[in-house]
C-alpha cells in the first residue's frame, strides 16, 4: 500500500470501537507503527464493551468500524438491524483458549456431570453457550439439560469461588486467573473437538460506510491489513500494544495463551460457526457467510 | 369511572403524534406504535407472556415491600437520631452513590444467583429515595409536634412519622417508578426468565419493536402500579390534602 | 409542688444571645393555681418550657415533687400558645383529644368517652369528627384545652388559653378551669395576658419584668370562693387586687424587642 | 469526628470479614483503598473522573432548570398534572439503560448522549419531589402574600418555591447520586466517551477486581463528597430551617 | 367603600358541609373603622376571608368601590388570626415587613427604612435581623401587624390583631392603629372578642350570631375624638356603650360547634 493523497478519501479522521480484549491489538500496532498516518488516516478510539451497545452510533454514523465478536456479527445481521460487513479479520480460535471450568473441589469432573447445572456464560444464547452445546451433544446432553446464566466475565470468578454457579465458561486472561487464582479445573476445551478452529473476532463496518467511503476503506483496510501481518508474524509486537489499551500487565501479557492472528478468514469455520448458531436456535435464519465477506475492499 | 378516563386523553394523543413522527422519520430505532403493539400481540400470542411476567412482578412486588419498609425506618431512625445519622451517613451516601450494576462481585459474594441477587438488586436500588426523602423528612418535623409529642409522652416515633408523611410519600412515589426499572436492571444478569431479561434479548437480536414493546409494557406497568398507589396516599394523606387544598 | 429556683435562660451564644430569663424564683404549692403576667417578650413561655423540660435551662433548676426535671415529667399536660400547630392535624378533633389517654388505663372506648366530654366541656360537642384545620381559630384553642383537660394531669401548664375566643367563652373556660381545679386537685400555672383574669381566676398572680424576666411581684388573691363572674369581679377585693397588678405591670416600662 | 469513627469502624468490620474468609473472593478492603488510592496518582484514571464529573454536572444542571420548574407548573395547576400525570407515570418506570441504544442513536457524541440519559433519570426525583414539596406548603403563608396583591406567579416564587425548596433538596440530593450511577452505567455498557464506566471496562476485561472495586469507591467518593456540598449549600441556603 | 350583600358561605357539600355564614348584609364607609364581635366559630374569620377575596363565597357578593371582589383586590392588608403561619420561616422579621412594600413604588432603601420604622412603631426596633422563630408569640403577632401597617393599605382587615400581647401592649396598639388611622386614611375592618377594645377603638361595632353568622347587632360608636385610653373608657358613653354591645353578645346563646 502506499500513502496516496488524502484529498481523495470520503474521510480522514475515523471512530473505532475498540473492546479492551487482545484482539484489537493489530488496531494499536497500525497507530504505533504510523500506519494509519501513511494513510492520512487519524483514528480515534473509544472503549467498549460489546458491539451490540453501540450499533445506533454504527447507525448514525457516529462510529465507523468496531471490534466484533462473529457471533455479535451474525446475530446482528440475523435481526436485520443493520447489514455488517466483515472488514479484516483478526483471531481465530486456537485449543485452550476458552474453556468450561469448576472450582477445584467440585464433583463436576466430565461435561455430562453438568446436567442439572448451571453454567455461567458472558452473554446468553452467544459463543459460549454454543460451544459449549456442542461439547454437551457429544457427551449425550441436551442443550435444556444445562442452565445458562448470564455473568461477565470479570464476576464469574467471585460467582464461581462463592458457590453461586456450578461451572463457567471462561476466555483468556479469566482462564489463566481461574487456574492459577482458584485452582479451578478444566472439564471442557471448548475450542478443540467440535469447535475447533472457529473464526472468533474481526473487524467490522457496515455496509452502508463501506458504499459511502471506498477510498477511506481502502486506506484503513491497507493499514489494517498490514498491522495484522506483523501481528501474525511477531507476538512481541501484540505483547508490547496489550498494556497499552487494557489494563492487562505486560508480564501477564506475555503469558496470555491467544488464537491464531491470520490474514484472512477460514470461510468454512466462519459458515460452520454460522450454522452451529443457527441450529440451536440464536439465529432466525440460515446466515450464508460469503454475503458478508466483501468480494474487494476499496 | 368515564370521567376518570378522560384524564387519559394525552396518552391516545401522544401514541398518536409519536406514530406520525417516527413513520415520517423512519429511524429503525424508533419504530412507530403501531408497529410495536403489532409485536406486542405476535409476541402474546406466540410466547408464554405470564412465564416472564409473573416471578418479575412478584419479585418487584417483594422487593419494594423490603426496600420501602427498610427505607422508611431507617431513614426516620437517621433522621431523629443525630448521633446514628453521623455514624452512618457517609456510607449511605457512599452506597447510594454506587451503581448497582458495579456492585455485582459482592451481590454474588453474598447472594445466590437468581431470585435472591435479583431481589437484593431490587432493594438496594429502590431503598435510597425513599431512605433519604424519609430521613430528610424526620429531621425537619415541625418542634411544636414533636414538644407536644413530649409532654403527653406520645410515641414520639408516631407523631414523626406523620408529620414527616409528605415528605416520605415523596420518596414512596420515587421507589415505585424505581422499583420497576430496578427490577429490570437486576435480570440484566445472571437470570434467565423475566421482563428484563427478555428486553436484554431483543436489544441482543435487535429485535426493536420487541425491545419497544418491553418498555411499553413497563410504561403501562408504571401507569397502573402508580394509579394503585395515588389511591393508597389519598387515604393516608387525607387529611393533607384537605388541610393544603388553598 | 413547684420548685425554680434561680432560673436562667439564655437562647444562643455570642453577640447575638439572648437573655430570656435571669436568676427567677418561684414555687408553687400542691394544688394552687397561678397565674402569671409579664410584658410580651418577657420570657414567660420559655418558663413554662423550662417548667415542662421542652428546653434545658441554661442556669439554675426546676424541681417537681422536689424531683429535678430533666426529661419531661410525668403528669404534665401543656397547653401551648401557638395552638393551632399543636394539634395535631392527621388526626380528627375527637383523636387528638383522646391520643394522651392512651397513658392513661383506658380502654378505647373509655378514651373516647372521655374526649367527647371534654369537648363538650369546651362546647365543641359537635366537632369532634372534624380535622383542625376544618375548626375556627378560638375552637381549635378550645380543643387544644379540652385535651389537656381530658388527661387529667397533676400540673397543668397554660400559655395564654383563653386568647383567641370570644369573652362570653372566656369567662365560661375560666370558670371550667376553676371547676375541674376543684374536682381534680390539679395544680395549675396560668400565662395570660388579661389582668383580670389573672386575678379572677388566681390564687396567687406573679408579675414578671421584661426581659431577662424575674419576678417583681408576687400576690395572693384571696376572694370569696366559689368565685363568680359577676359578684367577684364587683368586689372591692377584686378590683383593688386589679389595680395592684395592673399598676405592678405598667410600672415596667414599655418592653423593647 | 463521630463521622470518621463511624467510617473506620465499618471499614474494620468489612477488612475483618475478608481477612477471616468471610467474604471470599473479594480483595480486602485494604487492598481496595490502596488501589483506589493509588488511582488518585493515575492521570487516565482522573481524565476519566473528570469525563464523568463533567457529565453528571451538565446533566444535573439541565435537569434543575427543566425539571424544577415543571414540577412547579404541574404542582400549581392541578389540571396541567391530571393530564400529564398519565405520560409521566408512563415515561418514569422506563430503565435510562434500555434509553442508551435511542440516545446512542438520536445524539451522534456520545458525551452527549450520556448528558441526555442523567438529564431523563434524574430529572425524575426533582420533578416529584418539587410537586409534594408544592403540595406540602401552607395555604396561610400563600394566602398571606395573596392578601397584599400578590398575584399568582409572586406566590409560587416568594412563598411556594421557598415552602418547597426543602423538598426541591433533598431532590437534588437524590439526582446527584442518580447522575453518577446513570454516567457509569452508561460508560459501562456503551462506552459513551470515556469516564469511570470506561475505566470498570478495562479492568473488568483485564480481571482486575481490585482496580473495579476501586474505581466503584471512587464512584461511592465522589458521590459522598457531592452530597457533603449539596448539603452545606443547603443548610447555607436553608439556615431557617436547620436553625429550629 | 365596602358592600356586602346577601353573603352566605358554606363549606364542604352534603351531609356534612357546615353553613358559616347566611344572608350577611354590611357595608363600610371610606375610611371607618369597623370593629366585629361574635362568638368563636361564628363565621368572622370566613366573612374576612371572603372580604379579601381568599374565598369565593358560596352566595351573595362582596363589592369593594363598587367592584365586586374576585380576586384579592389591590391595596388591601390582612393579619391573619393565626399569625405565627403567615409570617415566612424563611425571612427575617425585617424582610418579612418589607416584603410586600414590592409592590410599591419603592427601592430596596426605603422599603427597608419603612419597614424599620413600622417595626419600631410596634416597639420591636431591635428585633428586625431575628428570624420569627426567634420571637415570642406576642412579637411574632406585632410583627404581623407591623407587616400590614407598613404597606398603608387603603383597606385593612384584622383579624383579632391583639390577642397575644400584654394588656399595656395592647393598648399602645390600639393607639397606634388609630393614629395611623389618622394619618393615612384608612378603612379598618377589626375583629376582636375584647367587647372594651371594639368600641374604643371602633367608629361603629358589628355582632354577629352565631353560626350561621348574620348581623345581630350594628352600633355606631359616638365618642369625643381624640380616643384617650383613661378618659374614653372612663366616660359613661364608652361604659353604656361596652355595656350594650356585652348585651348583644351575651344575648345569643352559647356556641355549639
Ligand atoms: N376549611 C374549613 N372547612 C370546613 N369548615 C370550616 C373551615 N374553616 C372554618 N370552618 C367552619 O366555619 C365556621 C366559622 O369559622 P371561622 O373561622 O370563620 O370562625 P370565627 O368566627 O373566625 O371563629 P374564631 O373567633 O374562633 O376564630 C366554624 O364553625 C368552622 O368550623
Ligand atoms: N428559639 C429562640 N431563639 C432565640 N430567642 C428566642 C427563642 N425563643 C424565644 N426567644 C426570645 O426569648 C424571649 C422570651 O420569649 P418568650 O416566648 O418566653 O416570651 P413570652 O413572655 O412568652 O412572650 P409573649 O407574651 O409575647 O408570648 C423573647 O425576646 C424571644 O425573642
Ligand atoms: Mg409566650
Ligand atoms: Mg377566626
Amino acid at each position: 500500500g502506499g500513502g496516496d493523497g488524502g484529498a481523495a478519501q470520503e474521510k480522514t479522521t475515523l471512530t473505532v470501537g475498540v473492546v479492551p480484549v487482545p484482539s484489537s491489538a493489530p488496531l494499536f500496532i497500525a497507530e504505533k507503527n504510523g500506519f494509519f498516518k501513511a494513510e492520512g488516516l487519524t483514528v480515534k478510539t473509544e472503549i467498549i464493551q460489546a458491539p451490540q451497545a453501540v450499533m445506533p452510533k454504527i447507525l448514525n454514523g457516529s462510529m465507523d468500524a468496531f471490534l466484533t465478536s462473529y457471533v455479535s456479527l451474525l446475530a446482528i445481521n440475523d435481526s436485520g438491524a443493520a447489514k455488517l460487513r466483515l472488514f479484516q479479520h483478526v483471531q481465530t480460535a486456537a485449543p485452550g483458549i476458552a474453556s468450561v471450568v469448576v472450582p477445584k473441589d467440585s464433583p463436576i469432573r466430565t461435561a455430562a456431570d453438568l446436567k442439572g447445572k448451571t453454567v455461567g456464560v458472558n452473554v446468553l444464547k452467544a459463543l459460549g453457550q454454543t460451544v459449549t452445546n456442542a461439547h454437551l451433544q457429544q457427551a449425550g446432553l441436551k442443550p435444556d439439560d444445562v442452565k445458562f446464566t448470564a455473568v461477565p466475565f470479570a464476576d464469574q470468578l467471585t460467582a464461581l469461588s462463592t458457590k453461586k454457579i456450578d461451572a463457567a465458561w471462561l476466555v483468556e486472561p479469566f482462564l489463566t486467573a481461574a487456574r492459577n487464582d482458584l485452582g479451578a479445573v478444566e472439564i471442557i476445551d471448548t475450542t478443540s473437538g467440535p469447535t475447533a478452529g472457529l473464526p472468533l473476532d474481526a473487524w467490522g463496518v457496515s455496509e452502508e460506510w463501506l458504499t459511502k467511503n471506498p477510498k477511506t476503506a481502502a486506506a484503513f483496510h491497507r493499514a489494517l491489513a498490514k498491522a495484522q501481518q506483523v501481528a501474525s508474524a511477531d507476538r512481541n509486537a501484540i505483547n508490547a500494544v496489550i498494556p497499552t489499551y487494557t489494563q492487562i500487565p505486560a508480564a501477564a501479557a506475555s503469558a496470555m495463551k491467544l488464537g491464531e492472528f491470520s490474514a484472512e478468514v477460514d470461510k468454512a469455520s466462519f459458515q460452520k460457526l454460522a450454522d452451529l448458531l443457527h441450529g440451536y436456535g440464536y439465529l432466525k435464519s440460515k446466515p450464508d457467510v460469503t454475503t458478508m465477506i466483501p468480494s474487494k475492499i476499496g | 369511572m368515564i370521567r376518570r378516563l378522560a384524564w387519559y386523553w394525552l396518552i391516545p394523543v401522544a401514541a398518536l403524534a409519536w406514530e406520525m413522527v417516527t413513520r415520517s422519520a423512519g429511524a429503525v430505532y424508533f419504530p412507530p406504535p403501531s408497529t410495536i403493539l403489532a409485536r406486542m400481540r405476535e409476541m402474546a400470542a406466540t410466547e408464554d407472556v405470564a412465564a416472564d411476567l409473573v416471578p418479575s412482578l412478584a419479585r418487584l412486588a417483594a422487593g419494594w415491600a423490603l426496600a420501602a419498609a427498610a427505607g422508611v425506618a431507617l431513614g426516620v431512625l437517621l433522621g431523629r437520631s443525630p448521633l446514628l445519622a453521623k455514624l452512618v451517613e457517609p456510607m449511605v451516601h457512599f452506597g447510594r452513590s454506587v451503581p448497582p450494576a458495579a456492585l455485582l462481585p459482592v451481590f454474588l459474594v453474598f447472594f445466590k444467583v437468581g431470585t435472591p441477587i435479583q431481589l437484593a438488586a431490587i432493594v438496594y436500588g429502590v431503598l435510597w429515595p425513599v431512605l433519604v426523602n424519609s430521613m430528610d423528612g424526620a429531621r425537619h418535623v415541625d418542634t411544636q409536634y414533636l414538644d407536644t409529642a413530649q409532654v403527653f409522652h406520645l410515641p414520639r416515633w408516631r407523631v414523626v412519622l406523620a408529620a414527616a408523611a409528605p415528605k416520605i410519600f415523596a420518596g414512596l412515589r420515587l421507589s415505585v417508578a424505581l422499583a420497576l426499572i430496578m427490577m429490570v436492571i437486576s435480570e440484566l444478569y445472571a437470570s434467565s426468565e423475566g421482563i428484563g431479561h427478555r428486553m436484554r434479548e431483543a436489544e441482543g437480536s435487535f429485535d426493536i419493536p420487541a425491545m419497544w414493546a418491553g418498555i411499553v409494557l413497563l410504561g403501562v406497568l408504571g401507569v397502573v402500579l402508580n394509579g394503585l398507589f395515588l389511591a393508597v396516599e389519598r387515604r393516608a394523606l387525607r387529611w393533607h390534602r384537605g388541610r393544603t387544598a388553598a | 409542688m413547684l420548685e425554680i429556683s434561680n432560673l436562667s435562660h439564655v437562647y444562643g451564644t455570642g453577640p447575638g444571645a439572648h437573655h430570656a430569663i435571669e436568676g427567677l424564683n418561684l414555687s408553687v404549692a400542691e394544688g394552687e393555681l397561678l397565674c402569671i403576667v409579664g410584658p410580651s417578650g418577657a420570657g414567660k413561655s420559655t418558663l413554662l418550657r423550662s417548667i415542662a423540660g421542652l428546653i434545658q435551662p441554661t442556669g439554675g433548676e426546676v424541681r417537681i415533687e422536689g424531683k429535678l426535671v430533666k426529661q419531661t415529667p410525668d403528669n404534665l399536660a401543656v397547653v401551648f400558645q401557638d395552638y393551632s400547630r399543636s394539634l395535631f392535624p392527621w388526626m380528627s378533633v375527637a383523636d387528638n383529644v383522646a391520643l394522651p389517654l392512651r397513658r392513661r388505663k383506658m380502654d378505647k372506648q373509655q378514651r373516647r368517652a372521655a374526649a367527647q366530654e371534654a369537648l363538650e366541656s369546651v362546647g365543641l360537642a359537635e366537632a369532634g369528627k372534624k380535622y383542625p384545620f376544618q375548626l375556627s381559630g378560638g375552637m381549635q384553642q378550645r380543643v387544644a384545652i379540652a385535651r389537656a383537660l381530658a388527661y387529667r394531669p397533676a400540673l397543668m401548664l397554660m400559655d395564654e388559653p383563653f386568647g383567641s375566643v370570644d369573652a362570653q367563652t372566656r369567662e365560661d373556660l375560666e370558670d371550667l378551669v376553676l371547676q375541674v381545679r376543684g374536682h381534680h386537685k390539679m395544680t395549675i400555672v396560668l400565662i395570660t395576658h388579661d389582668i383580670d383574669e389573672s386575678v379572677y381566676v388566681g390564687d396567687r398572680v406573679v408579675v414578671l419584668s421584661k426581659a431577662p424576666a424575674h419576678v417583681v411581684g408576687d400576690l395572693k388573691v384571696e376572694l370569696a370562693e366559689p368565685r363568680d363572674q359577676i359578684t367577684t369581679r364587683e368586689h372591692s377585693d377584686f378590683v383593688h387586687l386589679r389595680a395592684e397588678v395592673g399598676r405592678l405591670v405598667r410600672g415596667l416600662e414599655r418592653t423593647p424587642a | 469526628m463521630i463521622r470518621t469513627l463511624g467510617v473506620l469502624g465499618f471499614l474494620l468490620v468489612l477488612e475483618a470479614a475478608g481477612r477471616l474468609g468471610l467474604i471470599e473472593a473479594l480483595p480486602p478492603v485494604s487492598v481496595v483503598l490502596v488501589t483506589a488510592a493509588g488511582l488518585a496518582a493515575d492521570g487516565s484514571f482522573l481524565s476519566d473522573v473528570g469525563a464523568t464529573l463533567t457529565a453528571c454536572a451538565a446533566g444535573l444542571l439541565i435537569a434543575v432548570v427543566t425539571a424544577v420548574p415543571a414540577g412547579l407548573l404541574l404542582g400549581s395547576v392541578p389540571a396541567v398534572e391530571r393530564s400529564v400525570r398519565p405520560l409521566v407515570e408512563f415515561l418514569r418506570p422506563i430503565p435510562s439503560l434500555s434509553l442508551i441504544p435511542l440516545a446512542m442513536f438520536l445524539w451522534t457524541d456520545s458525551h452527549d448522549a450520556k448528558i441526555a440519559l442523567i438529564v431523563y433519570t434524574c430529572s425524575w426525583p426533582l420533578l416529584i419531589n418539587t410537586m409534594y414539596g408544592l403540595a406540602d406548603v401552607d395555604p396561610l403563608a400563600k394566602d398571606t402574600l395573596r392578601g397584599f396583591g400578590f398575584g399568582p406567579m409572586a406566590v409560587l416564587w416568594r412563598v411556594s418555591l421557598p415552602s418547597t425548596a426543602p423538598f426541591i433538596a433533598t431532590g437534588v440530593r437524590i439526582a446527584v447520586s442518580v447522575t453518577l450511577i446513570v454516567a457509569v452505567s452508561v460508560e459501562l455498557l456503551a462506552g459513551g466517551g470515556g469516564g469511570i464506566g470506561a475505566y470498570l471496562v478495562q479492568a473488568g476485561s483485564a480481571n482486575r477486581v481490585d482496580r473495579m472495586l476501586a474505581a466503584t469507591v471512587w464512584a461511592g467518593a465522589l458521590g459522598l463528597a457531592a452530597n457533603a456540598l449539596f448539603t452545606a449549600a443547603e443548610r447555607r441556603l436553608l439556615r431557617w430551617r436547620w436553625a429550629t
